[in-house]
C-alpha cells in the first residue's frame, strides 16, 4: 500500500508536448481514474508512473520514494494492458504466477496467491488452459488476476475494458469495484470512457491537451464542472450551453427572468435532464426526437442554439414542434465565454 | 474474406489457377520423369504420363560419382554456416529495426535492401583476391561466409517483421511483472518469435544449398554439391543431369513443406 | 513505437547500428575506389581513404570494350520482358490469391514458393534443350522467359499482399455505386495498387539484370551484360573487374532509391 | 422509394448456419434497425439485401421486384460502410460523384446532386481534399454523402457510427436522423448499440444466432420484449431476471405480494429504473454503488439473483446496506423460465 506523488511532470515528444506540468497526489488506497479524449496524455501519464515512458522533467514519488530513475521492475507496481498483454505462450496459471515467479517467491507462496487471485476473478476452471482458447472477458480476468497476484502496492490500468462488449463491459466494471475496494490496492485507472470513470473511481482527474482541467469526486465533477470542457465531456448527452446577455445581474431568456454574474455576457451550463417541461420560459424547438426507453431525448434549438433535453418516455414531441422549459435554478452552472472557466463569484 | 465469383468469373478464375499450377509442377514432374525414365525417355515426345520402363538407374549412377558424399558434406557445412550466422547477426538487427524508432531507420532498410542489388556473381571474383589474403579460399567456411551476406539482408527484414508483429505490450507486461530488458526478450520475445526463427534459418539453408555462383568461383576442390555437381554434370548425359536437379530439389522441398506456415507468416501472408 | 533504451543498451544498439552499415557501405566504396583507383591501388594495404592518383580510365576502358553496348541492350530487352510478364502474369494471380477463399489456397501458396527451392543453375542444363527446341535459345527473349520464372513467385505473392491491403470494402462499394467486377477492379483497386505494382516491377528488372547464370547457359552470342561481363572479365586486370562490378551496380542502385517507400511496404514493413 | 421484403432467407457458410429462415418486410420510407450482438447475422442480412453475399435460400423484393440475382449494381441502392469505404484516391467531390458518373448522369445534374448533397452533410469546405487529409467524422459524412447523392430507393448501413468516439456519434445520430427523416429514403440499418438503434428506428428487428426475436417499435420493445434476450440486450443497464415460486396465482417476494401468472415457477423482468425504494417490500442488498452523475447505479443481490436499481444521484449507500423496493406493478414483465418466452396470457 503506497499513495503516488506526480510532482511537476512534463513530457514532450520532441516538438509535440504531451504533458505539461502535471501535479497531483493519490492518496493510500485510492482509486483515481484519468479521464479525457484520446491525444490528451493520459496514457502517456499512466506510463511515465510506470516507468514505460521517461517523463522530460519532473518526479513521480510511489510510498515516498522517488521512483522517476527506476525500471518498471523496481517500482514495486502491477499493470493491467488495454489489449490484456496475456503472454500467449504460457498457460493461465503461469501466467497469474508470472510476476510471483519473476519476484523469486517460494513453490508455497505461488500456490497459494494464484489461487487466491483466480477464486477473486472466477477463473478457476481454466488455469491450465492457453489464453488462445479464452474468451475476451476470460483473458481480461487473466490480466487483472495476473495484477493482484502479486499484491501490489500501486496497481496501474490502461483502459482495460474498452475491447469487451457493452454489457460484459457493465458487468466487470461492478465486479472490478467489489474486488478493488476489499483489496484496497492504490489504483490509477486511465479511461476515455466517463461512465466507466464515474461508476469505478474515488476521485477523478480529467486531462485535456496535457493539462489536467479538474480533479473531484464523480459527484463534484458533474454537478459543479470547473470549465466548459469538463461539462461537456461527462455526463451523456452532455452539459448545455448557452451563451446569454446578462443586465444588472440578471439575464432575461424568453420569458424567463434568473439572477446571474455581473457580466455583459455570460454562458448558462446545464443538464440535459436538469431542463423541466413547463407553461412558460426558455423556447425550445425540437428538431429530433429519441426514444430511448428509460427517457426521450430532444435535440433542438433554443436562443438559436443547440439544446439537449432528456424528458420522460412517454414525451413523444414532432420535429418542428415548439415547447417551453425552465432550468432547475439549483443545477445552473455559469462560466465565461472567453476562457471557458467557471465563475467561482457565482458559486461563492 | 467472402468470396462470391459469378459463374463466368469463376471459369476464367479455375483455368488461371490450373495454369499456375503446372507451372510450378510440371516441371517438377518432367524432372522427376526424367531421372528416373532412363535415356531413351528424354528425346521422346510428347512423354507418357508415366514411365514403362523406369529405373533408379540414373539415380544410382549419380550417387557413386566420385566425391559426391564429401561434396553433400561440404554443401551441409557450409549452409549450417551461413544458418547460424544469419540468425546470429539477423536476430539482434531485425531486433533493433522493429523496436527502435531512430533517425536514419529508413535509410538503414533501404541499405539491407541494396544488398540485393549487388550482382553477386560479378562481386565474386574480385571478391577472391579477398578470401585468399584471409585464407578463407577453397573452403566450406569461406563459401557459408559469402553466402551469408545473400542470406543475410532476409534474415534481417524476416525478423524484424517477426518481431513487429509480438505487440510492444508484451515486453511492457515482462518489465512490469519483474523483467529486465535482457530477461524479457528471453522469456517472452524469443519463445513468441521461436518458430519464425526456425523458418529463417531454414531459408537461409536452403538460400546456402542452391547457391552455385559463388560457390564454383570460392572453391576449388573442396565444392559444395551444387557447385561440384554443376562442373560435373555439365559433361553427363542429359537423364543424369536431370537426376541431379531431382535429387537437389529434395530437401529444399521437403524443408519447406515442414516449415510451410511459417513461412507465409515471413512474407506477411496470413494462412486461412 | 515508443523508444526508451537505456544508456548502456544504447551504446550496444548504436555499435551494431554502426557494424550494419558498414557491413553493406563499406563493399560499395571499396568497389568504387577500385574502379576509379587505377591499376596501381589495388593491392596496396591499408587503402587510402580517398585515391590521390584517381582516374575514370578504368570506367572508360571498361565502356571501350567490344559489344558492352549491344550486351547492354540485350539485357534491357531480357529485363524489359521479365518485368511485363512478372506483372502480366502475377497480378492476376495475385488477385486471385488475394481475393478468393478456395480450397487449396494454402497449397497453391505453397508451390509458388517451393520455386524458390529449384536450383536454378542445375536446371538451366536440362532446359537448354527446350529452349533449343522451341526457338528461344541464344536470344533475349528466351533469357527473359527464363527469368520470368525467377521473378514471378516475388510478382505473385508481393501482388496479393498488395491486394490483401487493400480493403475488400472499396470494392464492395465500387460494386454498390455501379460498377462491375471489372470496372470496379480498374477504377479502385488497381490505382490503389499501382505504386506497389511498379516497385514489383522495378524489382523484376533487377532481378533478371542481375542474373548471370541462366543467361550464361541459355546464350552464346547474344549475351546480357552480365553474362558478357562475366566471360570477358574473367580475363581482365583486377581494376577492370571493379569498374565492371560497379556500373553493374549503379542502375539497380538508383532503381531502388526510385522505389524505396514502396520496396517497404512490398515487404511488410511500414516506413515511419 | 421502395419498400423490401425478405422472404424466408437462410444463410449457411459451409455447416455454419448464420441466418435461418428470416422473413420481414420494410415498408416505403421506414427506417429499420437490425439489431443484435456480433455474429447474430445482422451484417451478413444486410449484405444480401444488398448483393453482396449469396443467400443459401429466399428471395429479396425491392420495390416488388425480385433482385434475388442481380448484382449490386442493378438493385438501386445505396450503402455507408463501416469502415466508410471512402475512395482514398478520389477527391471528396469525385467520391459524392461516384454513383453519378457510373450511372451515366450529365455534367449539371451532377453538379446539382454533389451540391444538394455536399450542403446536406455540410462538406462544401472539404469537395477538393481528399479523404486522407479529412478526419473521421469528415470522412463520415462524405460516405453518407456519396450514398445520398445517388437519391437511392433504398439506403443500408452498416454500423456507420461505429468508429466515431461517443460525443461525435451522439451528433451525428441526431443529424443523420434528421437528414433521413426529410429525405424519405427507406433505409435498412446495422447496429450493435442498442441506443443507437432506439434513437434512430421506426422499428427495430432483434436478431440473436441468425433468428428474428423480435420486431417493434424502439417504446414497445422497451416496454414489452417478448424474450429474456431482448430485455437484457435493449436497455442500459439491462433488464433484471428474477426467477420466483409462484402459488395460487400470487408470488411473495420477501414483503411483497403480487399477481403472477399461473405457473409453478416464473421469471419477474423489470427494468432497473422501475424498481422503487419502499418502506417495506423486496430486500436488496448493495454490493457496489457507482455515482453516474444523473443517477447511481447500484448492484447487488436480491432473492439470491443479482438485481441492478437506478436510484436517484442523491442515494449513496455503503456496500453491504440492505433497503427495501418494490416493482412499479406495470412495468413487469412475466417470462417463462424454461424458453425465456413472454407469458401472452399474462400479457392479454
Amino acid at each position: 500500500m503506497a499513495d503516488i506523488v506526480i510532482d511537476g511532470i512534463r513530457k514532450a515528444f520532441g516538438p509535440v508536448v504531451a504533458l505539461e506540468s502535471v501535479s497531483l497526489r493519490i492518496a493510500d488506497g485510492e482509486f483515481l481514474a484519468l479521464l479525457g479524449p484520446s491525444g490528451c496524455g493520459k496514457t502517456t501519464l499512466l506510463r511515465i508512473i510506470a516507468g514505460l515512458e521517461t517523463q522530460t522533467e519532473g518526479r513521480v514519488l510511489i510510498g515516498g520514494r522517488d521512483v522517476s530513475d527506476l525500471p518498471p521492475r523496481k517500482r514495486g507496481l502491477a499493470m493491467v494492458f488495454q489489449n490484456y498483454a496475456v503472454f500467449p505462450h504460457l498457460t493461465v496459471r503461469e501466467n497469474v504466477a508470472f510476476g510471483l515467479r519473476m519476484a523469486g517467491a517460494d513453490a508455497v507462496r505461488v500456490d497459494r496467491q494464484v489461487a487466491r487471485a483466480a477464486e477473486l476473478l472466477h477463473i478457476e476452471p481454466y488455469l491450465t488452459r492457453y489464453p488462445a482458447q479464452l474468451s475476451g472477458g476470460q483473458r481480461q480476468r487473466v490480466a487483472v488476476a495476473r495484477a493482484l497476484a502479486v499484491e501490489p502496492a500501486v496497481l496501474l490500468m490502461d483502459e482495460p475494458l474498452s475491447n469487451l462488449d457493452a454489457l460484459l463491459r457493465l458487468e466487470m466494471r461492478a465486479e472490478l469495484k467489489g474486488v478493488l475496494q476489499s483489496a484496497g490496492t492504490t489504483t490509477v485507472y486511465v479511461t476515455h470512457d466517463q461512465t466507466e470513470a464515474m461508476g469505478l473511481a474515488d476521485r477523478i482527474a480529467v486531462l485535456h491537451s496535457g493539462r489536467i482541467e479538474q480533479i473531484d469526486t464523480p459527484a463534484a465533477l458533474y454537478r459543479h464542472p470547473r470549465t466548459r470542457f469538463v461539462g461537456g465531456f461527462v455526463g451523456s448527452p452532455p452539459m448545455n450551453f448557452l451563451t446569454v446577455q446578462t443586465a444588472s445581474g440578471q439575464t432575461m431568456l424568453d420569458g424567463l427572468t434568473l439572477a446571474a454574474p455581473g457580466r455583459e455576457r455570460v454562458v448558462l451550463g446545464v443538464r440535459p435532464e436538469d431542463l423541466e417541461p413547463a407553461e412558460s420560459g426558455l423556447a425550445f424547438t425540437v428538431r429530433v426526437a429519441e426514444p430511448m426507453g428509460s427517457h426521450t431525448l430532444l435535440t433542438g434549438e433554443a436562443l438559436g442554439q443547440p439544446v439537449r433535453i432528456v424528458a420522460p418516455s412517454d414525451w413523444r414531441p414532432a420535429p418542428g414542434e415548439r415547447m417551453f422549459v425552465r432550468p432547475r435554478p439549483d443545477r445552473i452552472v455559469w462560466l465565461d465565454p472567453e476562457t471557458g472557466a467557471a465563475l467561482e463569484e457565482h458559486l461563492a | 474474406m467472402s468470396a462470391r465469383p459469378g459463374t463466368g468469373r469463376r471459369t476464367l478464375f479455375l483455368c488461371g489457377l490450373g495454369a499456375l499450377c503446372a507451372w510450378t509442377l510440371v516441371p517438377i514432374y518432367l524432372i522427376a520423369l526424367g531421372a528416373i525414365g532412363g535415356p531413351g525417355l528424354i528425346s521422346r515426345w510428347p512423354k507418357p504420363f508415366w514411365p514403362e520402363g523406369s529405373s533408379l538407374a540414373a539415380l544410382r549412377y549419380f550417387l557413386d560419382i566420385a566425391g559426391v558424399w564429401s561434396a553433400t558434406l561440404y554443401s551441409v557445412e557450409a549452409a549450417v554456416l551461413c544458418m547460424a550466422l544469419s540468425i546470429l547477426l539477423g536476430i539482434p538487427a531485425g531486433y533493433a529495426l522493429a523496436r527502435f524508432a531512430f533517425r536514419g531507420a529508413v535509410a538503414f532498410r533501404l541499405m539491407v535492401l541494396m544488398t540485393r542489388a549487388f550482382p553477386v556473381a560479378i562481386l565474386a571474383l574480385p571478391l577472391t583476391v579477398g578470401f585468399i589474403r584471409l585464407g578463407l579460399y577453397d573452403s566450406p567456411v569461406g563459401v557459408g561466409v559469402m553466402h551469408t551476406t545473400l542470406a543475410l539482408p532476409f534474415a534481417v527484414l524476416v525478423s524484424a517483421s517477426l518481431f513487429q508483429a509480438i505487440p510492444h505490450e508484451f515486453e511492457e507486461a515482462a518489465w512490469v511483472f519483474g523483467c529486465s530488458r535482457v530477461t524479457a526478450f528471453l522469456r517472452v520475445v524469443l519463445p513468441l518469435a521461436l518458430p519464425g526463427i526456425a523458418a529463417t534459418a531454414i531459408f537461409a539453408f536452403v538460400i546456402s544449398w542452391n547457391e552455385v555462383f559463388a560457390a564454383s568461383v570460392l572453391t576449388v576442390r573442396h565444392r559444395t554439391l551444387t557447385a561440384y555437381l554443376l562442373s560435373v554434370l555439365a559433361e553427363s548425359p542429359l537423364h543424369v543431369q536431370f537426376a541431379g536437379g531431382f535429387l537437389l530439389i529434395v530437401p529444399s522441398v521437403l524443408f519447406i513443406f515442414l516449415v510451410r506456415r511459417h513461412l507465409f507468416a515471413m512474407w506477411g501472408i496470413a494462412s486461412k
